[in-house]
């Protein structure tokens, strides 16, 4: 069906445009969704696609859901005061110190 | 096989792009990205010389795909490297271009 | 319409790639390799080459952003993020005008070498003796196994020369940064419902590999991946360098496919060739070993040598 | 009558996605884009994986399109919470 083939490009043109928020920013947190909708607009490309190139790129696609949020979490932990932080436990003031695995086993 | 002959002009222009940024990144980190550039760019290439013909053809797939963990491995160590190296200089460029303005 | 499809794609890959060399910043440049990354597992597909697709798909959405972010997070603590003030080389023009020659000098091979038969007629007269259906495994595992053990011991000297970095006093240490998160927060809950999805995937790729696009390298990791979404979430506190355990896990892999090289010598087949009647169960186990081996490796190098005591 | 409920749900599904592309581009502050980016963005997915589903040949094959859309709406939750969350912090200064 070549109006699947339409709806891909579409779907990579509105990403192409997206993409001058990840060139502009202003902030990192900008850049950082522009990759994760570079990861949704990916799986909904091969979701379309599937029909016409054979079912395996749902494999493919499965893959990139799975791992769609890895790059956000990889990000919050790098920009975290320690590296290894969450952003949710400043506002936990009774979160448990890190644990550096120095007592245990 | 206007389909594959594109892809392989984006993969040889993706080559020459990585080049141009491994020779004009001062900061490491920037010139590890350029490097995975120049490598994924020739992977295209491989693939779409391997598509060529129709067929999908087995062999450039499997040394691709071993290429690609490789790259990631050789990527690791290099981003170690960059790290220990800005850890100990305070620096996350070479010695020698350090003088550069 | 398939051609606009692909014009699309590839000025799309070529304007990501240009961001990610011309861009200033080095953040900048690492969210534009991640988007390229995602778009590469698109055009593989496209290139009808989905065993690949797969593999790059795990790799550029899961692994690279995690370390080219952390690194990045590293440098930061140190003040070392920002480029220097030079922002522009010397000799712009002379560089640019070289690189267009190389793109150019590939260009001119893609054209002028002639176009061989594809695939190799050998190869389709071999695949029926391979053992298994899917021809990028028979090729991995097989007919090029001498690549693939290569390959998979490249993996571990990558790992070793990244544990060279680690410090003396932190050798015994856990790798990486030491990883927390809230108790019950969004990040730790995500830790939780993800992996047993995405162990499910990482083994069901690796059991198809046989037959369908899949197999050690793709399953394998997908499971690397899965590990580091446990690890970072907190869920998975990562091992130690001195543990045996894991130790035998890096080397399954390679040592599991030398044994299957020697019984293949032994049985006169010649070293690395496996005869026919055993091949099918061979490339089985061979594949199972090899995926834990490359999950590991590729966690353990994401994650980093032990520094749990650092301090910037 | 299949391949006009494809038709419809993936002209929706495209629709969600350019509105959210537009959202992410013009709206004035991290918080209101990231609404646009994962609202729309994953609606759309949905749509277009509906769209799809009436095309597939079994149904595994529309539990494993439904299967990607749950993970991508987990995905697109849980980063948006942590991206939010560390926007949060930066624009207070902690």
């Amino acid at each position: 069906m070549t109006w699947l083939t339409c709806v891909a490009v579409g779907v990579l043109a509105s990403l192409g445009a997206a993409l001058l928020r990840v060139w502009h920013g202003p902030g990192r947190a900008d850049r950082m969704m522009g990759a994760q909708l570079a990861g949704t607009s990916g799986v909904a490309v091969l979701v379309v696609l599937a029909p016409l190139e054979g079912w395996a790129a749902l494999d493919v696609a499965l893959i990139l859901a799975l791992f769609g949020a890895l790059a956000a979490v990889g990000f919050v932990k790098a920009v975290s005061a320690d590296g290894g932080g969450d952003p949710e436990e400043d506002e936990d003031l009774a979160a448990t110190p890190p644990d550096n695995g120095v007592s245990s086993e | 096989m206007t389909g594959s002959t594109l892809y392989a002009l984006t993969g040889a222009a993706l080559v020459g792009i990585g080049f141009f940024g491994l020779i004009s990144a001062q900061h490491l980190m920037r010139r590890v990205v350029a490097f995975n550039l120049i490598g994924s760019g020739l992977f295209v290439f491989l693939g779409a010389a391997g598509a060529r013909s129709g067929a999908s053809d087995p062999i450039p797939q499997a040394l691709i795909i071993t290429g690609i963990v490789v790259a990631l491995s050789a990527s690791a160590l290099a981003i170690g490297l960059v790290v220990a190296h800005a850890r100990a200089s305070r620096r996350p460029t070479l010695p020698e271009e350090d003088g550069e303005a | 319409m398939t051609l606009v499809l692909d014009l699309t794609l590839c000025a799309l890959i070529l304007a990501v790639a240009l961001a990610t060399v011309l861009g200033g910043g080095v953040f900048r440049a690492i969210v534009f390799f991640i988007v390229y990354g995602l778009l590469l597992s698109v055009a593989w597909v496209r290139l009808d080459a989905v065993d690949v697709a797969l593999a790059e798909a795990a790799i550029g959405a899961g692994l690279t952003g995690v370390l080219f972010l952390s690194a990045f997070g590293k440098l930061a603590r140190i003040g070392a993020e920002a480029e220097p003030p030079a922002a522009r080389i010397r000799g712009f023009l002379p560089a640019a005008l070289a690189c267009a020659g190389l793109t150019g000098a590939l260009a001119w091979a893609w054209f002028a070498l002639p176009v061989p038969e594809r695939p190799a007629p050998d190869l389709a007269t071999a695949l029926p003796r391979a053992g298994v259906e899917n021809p990028v495994t028979a090729v991995l595992l097989n007919f090029r196994a001498w690549d693939t053990l290569l390959e998979s011991i490249v993996l571990l000297a990558a790992l070793i020369g990244v544990w060279m970095l680690a410090r003396d006093e932190d050798w015994h240490d856990r790798f990486g940064l030491p990883q927390h998160v809230r108790p019950g927060g969004v990040m730790a809950n995500f830790g939780r419902l993800l992996p047993p999805v995405g162990v499910l995937v990482g083994v069901y790729l690796v059991y198809v590999g046989a037959d369908r696009p899949g197999g050690a390298f793709q399953g394998g990791t997908v499971l690397a991946a899965v590990g580091l979404v446990a690890a970072l979430a907190g869920l998975l506190r990562p091992p130690r360098v001195t543990q045996i355990v894991w130790r035998m896990g890096l080397v399954a892999g390679p040592l599991v496919f030398l044994v299957a090289g020697i019984v293949g010598a032994i049985l006169g087949a010649g070293f690395l060739t496996l005869p026919e009647p055993i091949a099918g169960s061979a490339i089985f186990v061979i594949e199972i070993a090899l995926a834990i081996s490359i999950a590991v490796t590729l966690a353990f190098l994401v994650i980093g040598p032990p520094e749990q005591g650092h301090r910037e | 009558m299949n391949d006009l409920a494809t038709y419809a749900f993936t002209s929706i599904g495209l629709f969600f996605f350019v509105a959210g592309s537009v959202g992410f581009l013009r709206f004035p502050d991290v918080f209101s884009r990231l609404h646009a980016l994962t609202k729309a963005d994953n609606l759309g997915l949905g749509f277009i994986a509906l769209g799809i589903a009436f095309q597939a040949e079994s149904w595994r094959l529309v539990a494993l399109l439904f299967l990607i859309w749950g993970l991508m709406l987990l995905a697109a939750g849980t980063m948006s919470q942590l991206i939010a969350r560390d926007a949060l912090r930066e624009r207070d200064g902690r």
